[in-house]
């Protein structure tokens, strides 16, 4: 009936092209749209310039207090008190030590990663915890030993952080699995623990590591404040954490442990070679997010007394010298925060991406 | 008993503040400074021999009680009030008194007022789980005026809300104020008022039912005030070890066995004026004529200069 | 019925439509077949304005197709459309689904919709499965009810998109069936289909594309038996090795 | 066919049966806990004993004695009881996590909604706006606001009125308190009665739409009708509501209701900091509804307030409601970092002062989580019910 | 070898084994069939106590099957089992997955259990993909390297659950000869398969199992020229005109 030639294809009409298509489709193609975008460039407008003048431009970034003469954020203030807050009452001499870990913690997370042999990796791995508290805390070795109470600054949120999760993951994974099991009592032990721990904000359990624990024990057992917390902030975690297990074990599917078992593996062996590396792999972003929270709640200690960034900033803005620089104080931990957690939460995202193209 | 403890552990765990400046704060280079700091370090000298030997723990006020009840310190010296009900239910003991204080109120030069009678239906910051917040109650009730309160986690945190006009007036201690005052902008801009609308004497705590400790903590507050009655300095103490006054001999050690009965070393007064000096120095040196607080010594004098210092005699 | 007159469709600088042009008189069948990506689906979307086009116009009846909310929603009820993965409304029942639009757009009494849900329904003989839920459902019987919803607010044109595709192969010939019957009650109905079968035995009219434009149509005797295009050729060699 | 039976080896060793082992190691479990818990008491017994600190909740019939600067209930500063504070407490905490939650929810639901915006800049802004805000720690905001909230408001003599009924300064912001006189009470029946009759009318329009097909604009008649019945019957009944307007006496606003700095600070950063979480949730809610599903229901002719109410809500809210419950129950227990600036809620009164004042640390601290953990429980209960509700057949 | 005592189970109230009785002697090789449902599964299962039974005895050689760590460990060791998803574990290598029995279960050391890994992979002609994933290889190959894993503790039973119903048409022959190949080498095998050409080729039996017990057993050629029982006749019509 018809037969038609074949036509080569056209640029689309001009009016569908180019930058001013562009800004009518995506800001300008209603009147509510133009409305919402004349907003939004508005807010931009008295909100962008005036923060980055602040930030940057009219800033003081060197000198002493009498240099300052511009309307803008006062650095010289951080620079004056960076080393408190990354350091805390660290002794100054011996900085060189929690430099030297987090650079160890660099290289165990890159051999980590990259190393084949397993055996070797489970040394690193049990060597690292021992080896990077030894160096902060000194006592051995002849390193001069450093008080807990001296731990102060980025130091120490970096250190509770990483003590919370390494320490809780163990237990949260025996939580998850008791949470899983079929032995009616351990079961309920479980739930039990967790719903408790998840049901009460961070701060009661904080203060009761920091003010009820130590009745808990004998007279001459004498825990160290900043132990106390951990602990707290550990068990705390670890509740969490045994609910991101969970849902990784409840994805195995049940031909898993059913080959498992079949091939006579027992319960440990068959949790251990087979089921958990499978669970926590799919379990990686939530535990990152879990993590940042944790990171974030780090926070609290400064509420039972224990100087961690945000605390340096509020002691240092009491030095007389140096009054009235919250804003920077705080603008500066924001920042710190920021990063830190921007970066966890990105890598998860990615880690999340690369598992649902492996997905088959 | 404690006293092992410390003997055994070398160091003295000591109670203290967040931060309150001439009584204990930390100093540009994270040192620990003050009145309470010094006594900390005079205690460390007498039974350790080293002033040095002090392990500060900062504590909120809401902290502090629980941390000496469950023993994670030894001492509390944190310008803590001596009340009955401190004394009696909350198992612990006062050791004395080492500031007489009274409650007092910081105001605003702006609001042009020049009384405390003045402040009815003012806003006041205040610190948490201190006695303050009691007096404050009483006060008003008994002048029939209103106020509000708003009660803040540290005496950092009151001041900042001060400061930024949270509210009309600070209430603290008197002492306090004059430290508080200090981390205005502008100090000569606030004022204290001269009302002072409470009793509160300030002193070292410890546990109930251990007597020896608490023994070592009462005499070393009265060998330091017995040294500034009888003259003995930082700077003379060496001297006044050949002195014949049999009461400085007591003192220092050269004769009777004060400090033995205590279970302490003999020099046990000469350690802590030689390391950290008498009452009058350590009051001189961080809230006194020699520091920014600048505080008279009013009731603090000696009992023969006219205060209510008054310690007990050593024999 | 169904003209569209030169229609060009650009998806940022792909040109997805090229001068398409189609008639379509009422009572005709027509299918459209093609290689994938030549533009099918978004030709059908077009009709009932699921895509919007850039040049050309289109006529739905007499009404022409513009941005209009209202004439949109008239189109709209003059031309039911079932889609590859029958997107029924899993959260309502199956007779919810057939009755959501009579209610809505029709205003029509909901005793009277639930009676016409229950006639069609009963056409496609799922009667029976009134009450369940679409993910109850087999394939062949979630495409089913999706025919049915179309039906139940009568419209003049029929529109398919590979209602067929994604059913096993046993549904096909039930679903099939059904289509089958529409056509014969002189239903218009435009279908993008590979099923050849059934484009021998319902369809006026034959088209086919590639490249985002019409390069042949016929009636589907010659369509199958004499195509001239080389492409066309090619593209039946494919599916008839296959 | 058969070989010939041979004698089982059934001597089941008794640490081999499994059930027995885990009987043993269910035992074993518990008497460790029951060990530990025993072992903790024991200690704290012995320890309070020793200590002289007193135990019991007796302190609860004590009198408090210090002011508290917002009361929901009467609560007197020279003679009410530490259990009032108590009370005064939990209704803090329960009034910030209220509005917060009203307005986290609202924030939330925008952002999501933007996030998913065809507009380029609210879609950007949006996102920039989740990920710096859930970036930072919750106490650093709340200090944030608490700080800049305090420095931006002017001091009570130079207040920001408005209306000259409304203040706003830096010990928050003042309105008038209605005080109810004689015949009030018809306002509050006409209130009732609205309410009553409105359920009555949707009732009607359903039933008339199933009827005939026929819509009723039964949101904004309804909403009409509650509004507009009190004001009427209070003009009618000849105005017995006046309002008690906060004055300025002395170097204070006297009257007036207040809300405090402290609570707006507090209320805003949780909300601020929740709605990211929300603002998240919204947004995989309405993304895991097919795209497919708007196509069906445009094809079907449907109206965009009718897809979105009968097709797009029903299937997003499904996935939106857990979460955003969680994140709820978030809000509620963060609302406890209040004692970072003084708002005085369960934590900062009962953990904080109260604590000190009494010194029964164990006490007061169990009766915080049991707090806390009370919402927990009624939360969870709620969002299995609706979970039980939503859940979608044949899945 | 395998002796099956009157068994009973249950799950819940719902009576799934109703006093089925089997034995098989060394080197035997039995197909079992029927409906879905029938529990076919649910019988092999048990025999290395994947599932609890509630009445009667299996013995497994010479020792009866109880609950007890010890010898249920030591009947699994017995018995291999090849499950109708493969059940591979995904995050091993394939000579992971074979070796991980052995070193851990056997306590062999890990360059024996290597070498016997690699003789079984070259045994099932898949030597070549050992390092692979799973994953990474077609349904076939990681059937037969679930045949390998079994295998490689040179257990004197194998077990098989429908082992070719997840596989494309042509994976199953394949995987039918790697079968074939295994009982001519006389190890006792019992599986469950529709495949009926090979139930003729191996089988020494054919079991008929329905609604949860045993209907009729045969040797295959009369089992299939000459169903007895009525159901098996229906079955048997079923599958064949399929
Ligand atoms: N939203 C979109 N943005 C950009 N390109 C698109 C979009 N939707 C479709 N396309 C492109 O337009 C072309 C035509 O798509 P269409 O879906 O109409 O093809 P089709 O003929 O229906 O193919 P199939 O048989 O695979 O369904 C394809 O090349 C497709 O990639
Ligand atoms: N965990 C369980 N709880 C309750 N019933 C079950 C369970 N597992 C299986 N069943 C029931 O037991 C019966 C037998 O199941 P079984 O898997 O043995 O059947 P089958 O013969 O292998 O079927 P198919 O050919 O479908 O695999 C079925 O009716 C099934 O529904
Ligand atoms: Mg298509
Ligand atoms: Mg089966």
């Amino acid at each position: 009936m018809a037969i038609y030639d074949i036509k080569e294809a056209k640029p689309a009409p001009i009016n569908n092209r180019g930058l001013v298509f562009w800004l009518r489709k995506n800001l300008f193609s209603d009147i509510k749209n133009s409305l919402l975008s004349l907003f939004c460039i508005y807010f931009l407008f008295i909100t962008v310039p005036p923060a980055l003048d602040w930030l940057i431009f009219s800033a003081t970034w060197s000198g002493s207090q009498e240099d300052i003469v511009k309307d803008g954020a006062r650095w010289i203030f951080i620079i004056e008190k960076f080393d408190q807050f990354i350091y805390g009452f660290y002794p100054e001499n011996l900085h060189w030590r929690p430099l030297f870990v987090a650079a160890l913690t660099v290289a165990f997370v890159a051999s980590v990663k990259l190393l084949n042999n397993i055996k070797l990796k489970i040394v690193i791995i049990l060597l690292y915890p021992f080896v990077s508290i030894v160096f902060i805390h000194g006592g051995l070795f002849g390193l001069e030993t450093v008080e807990t109470n001296k731990w102060g600054g980025l130091m120490l949120t970096v250190i509770v952080a990483a003590v919370g999760i390494i320490a809780s993951f163990p237990i949260g994974i025996l939580l998850a699995l008791g949470r899983q099991s079929n032995m009616p009592i351990v079961k309920t032990l479980c739930v039990g623990f967790i719903e408790f721990v998840r049901g009460v904000p961070l701060i009661t359990i904080l203060f009761m590591a920091s003010v009820v624990l130590p009745l808990f024990f004998h007279d001459g057992i004498d825990f160290d404040k900043l132990l106390r917390a951990l602990i707290g902030i550990t068990l705390f975690q670890a509740a969490y954490i045994a609910e991101v297990v969970r849902g990784g074990l409840q994805a195995i599917p049940k031909g898993q442990y059913e080959a498992s078992e079949s091939l006579g593996l027992s319960y440990w062996q068959g949790m251990i070679l087979i089921i958990l590396p499978q669970a926590l792999k799919i379990s990686i972003p939530n535990l990152v997010g879990s993590f940042i929270s944790l990171f974030k709640d780090t926070t609290l200690v400064l509420i039972i007394g224990l100087f961690d960034i945000l605390a340096m900033v509020t002691l240092t803005n009491s030095d007389s010298n140096w009054l009235g620089y919250e804003v920077e104080g705080y603008v500066f931990v924001t920042f710190i925060y920021w990063i830190f957690c921007f970066s966890m939460s990105q890598y998860s995202k990615s880690v999340e991406r690369r598992f649902n193209t492996e997905l088959k | 008993g404690t006293l092992e403890n410390v003997v055994k552990k070398g160091e003295l765990n000591c109670g203290v503040s967040t931060g309150i400046p001439g009584f204990s704060a930390t100093n540009s280079k994270g040192v620990w400074e003050g009145i309470d700091v010094d006594f900390c370090k005079a205690i460390a000298s007498a039974v350790l021999g080293n002033a040095d030997k002090v392990k500060y723990i900062p504590l909120t006020a809401k902290e502090r009680f629980t941390a000496l009840q469950s023993g994670e310190i030894d001492v509390l010296v944190r310008s803590s009030t001596w009340t009955s009900s401190r004394d009696t239910s909350l198992g612990l003991n006062f050791a004395g008194v080492n500031y007489y204080d009274g409650q007092g109120f910081l105001i605003n030069k702006k609001l042009g007022i020049s009384s405390a009678k003045e402040l009815d239906g003012a806003t006041f910051c205040i610190q948490a789980g201190t006695t303050t917040e009691l007096n404050l109650t009483d006060y008003f009730k008994s002048q029939k005026m209103e106020y509000k309160a708003v009660t803040y986690d540290t005496s950092g945190q009151t001041i900042d809300g001060f400061k930024k006009g949270r509210c009309d007036a600070v209430t603290s201690d008197a002492s306090q104020l004059y430290g508080l005052r200090l981390k205005m902008d502008d100090p000569n801009s606030v004022m204290v008022l001269p009302e002072i609308i409470s009793k509160e004497p300030l002193g070292p705590v410890v546990r109930q039912g251990d007597d020896d400790w608490f023994n070592v903590v009462r005499w070393s507050l009265f060998a330091v005030l017995e040294a500034e009655e009888l003259g003995i300095t930082m700077a003379n103490v060496d001297a006044q070890m050949k002195s014949d006054n049999p009461s400085v001999k007591r003192l220092l050690g050269t004769s009777g066995d004060a400090g033995a009965s205590l279970g302490l070393d003999a020099k046990w007064a000469y350690n802590m004026i030689k390391q950290v000096g008498n009452y009058g120095e350590m009051f001189d040196r961080n809230v006194g004529k020699d520091s920014p607080l600048n505080i008279d010594r009013g009731l603090n004098k000696l009992w023969n200069q006219g205060g209510l210092m008054y310690p007990m005699p050593i024999r | 019925m169904i003209r569209m007159e030169n229609v060009n469709k650009w998806y940022g600088d792909f040109h997805v439509l090229k001068d398409v042009n189609l008639n379509v008189k009422k009572g005709e069948k027509v299918v459209i077949c093609g290689p994938s990506g030549s533009g099918k689906s978004t030709t059908i979307r077009c009709l009932n304005h699921l895509e919007k086009f850039q040049q050309g116009k289109i006529f739905i009846g007499e009404t022409e197709l513009i941005e209009d909310v209202k004439i949109v929603r008239h189109i709209r009820s003059k031309v039911g459309m079932v889609f590859q993965h029958f997107n029924l409304f899993p959260h309502l029942s199956v007779l919810e689904n057939l009755v959501i639009a009579p209610t809505w757009v029709h205003k029509k009494p909901r005793k009277e919709a639930i009676e016409t849900a229950m006639y069609y329904l009963d056409r496609v003989k799922i009667s029976d499965q009134a009450n369940k839920y679409p993910n109850q459902l087999s394939g062949g019987q979630q495409q089913r009810v999706a025919v049915a919803r179309c039906l139940c607010f009568n419209p003049e044109i029929m529109l398919f998109d590979e209602p067929t595709s994604a059913l096993d192969p046993e549904m096909v010939s039930e679903v099939l069936d059904v289509m089958v019957e529409l056509a014969d009650e002189g239903i218009t109905m435009i279908c993008v289909t590979h099923e050849m079968g059934f484009a021998k035995k319902v369809a006026d009219r034959v088209i086919f594309m590639d490249g985002g434009q019409i390069i042949e149509e016929n009636e589907p005797h010659t369509f199958f038996e004499q195509p001239e295009s080389d492409r066309l050729k090619l593209f039946l060699d494919q599916i008839l090795s296959h | 066919m058969s070989n010939p039976p041979n004698t089982p080896t059934s001597s089941v060793s008794f640490f081999n049966n499994p059930k027995n082992r885990a009987i043993i190691f269910q035992v074993l479990a518990l008497g460790f806990v029951v060990f530990l818990a025993y072992y903790f008491a024991n200690n704290m017994f012995a320890n309070i004993e020793a200590r002289g600190i007193e135990t019991g909740f007796s302190f609860l019939d004590q009198v408090a004695g210090f002011g508290i600067s917002q009361t929901l209930v009467a609560y007197d500063d020279g003679s009410s009881t530490y259990s009032r504070v108590f009370l005064v407490g939990v209704l803090n905490t329960l009034l910030v996590s209220g509005i917060a939650i009203f307005f986290t929810t609202i924030l939330g639901l925008l952002i999501g909604i933007g996030r998913l915006s065809n507009n380029f800049l609210v879609a950007k802004l949006s996102m920039v706006y989740v990920e710096t805000f859930r970036n930072i720690p919750i106490l650093l905001q709340i200090l944030f606001w608490y700080n800049v909230v305090l420095a931006a408001l002017p001091s009570p003599r130079q207040s920001l009125s408005y209306f000259g009924e409304y203040f706003l300064n830096n010990r928050g912001f003042l309105m008038p308190r209605p005080i109810m006189e004689d015949n009030s009470g018809y306002i509050l029946a006409a209130l009732i009665l609205a309410c009553i009759g409105v359920f009555f009318l949707a009732r009607w329009a359903i039933k008339r739409h199933d009827d005939t097909g026929e819509e009723f604009p039964i949101f904004t008649v309804g909403g009409a009708i509650i509004l507009l019945a009190p004001v009427l019957v209070y003009f009618v009944a000849g105005q017995p509501i006046s309002s008690e307007i906060p004055e300025l006496k002395g170097f204070n606003f006297k009257g007036g209701w207040v809300i405090i700095p402290e609570l707006l600070a507090l209320a805003f950063a949780l909300s601020i900091y929740t709605a990211t979480y929300i603002a998240e949730a919204v947004r995989a809610g309405i993304e895991s509804v097919p795209k497919g599903q708007k196509e069906a229901a445009n094809s079907l002719g449907l109206k965009e307030h009718v897809i979105l109410r009968k097709v797009i809500l029903p299937q997003a809210l499904r996935v939106i409601i857990p979460p955003v419950i969680n994140q709820y129950l978030n809000l509620v227990k963060n609302s406890s970092l209040a004692t970072a600036i003084g708002y005085p809620e369960i934590v900062t009164l009962f953990s904080g002062t109260t604590l000190n004042q009494v010194g029964q640390a164990i006490e007061i601290i169990l009766m915080t989580m049991a707090v806390y953990l009370l919402f927990s429980i009624v939360i969870s209960l709620l969002l299995n019910w609706i979970n039980a509700k939503m859940e979608i057949k044949g899945r």
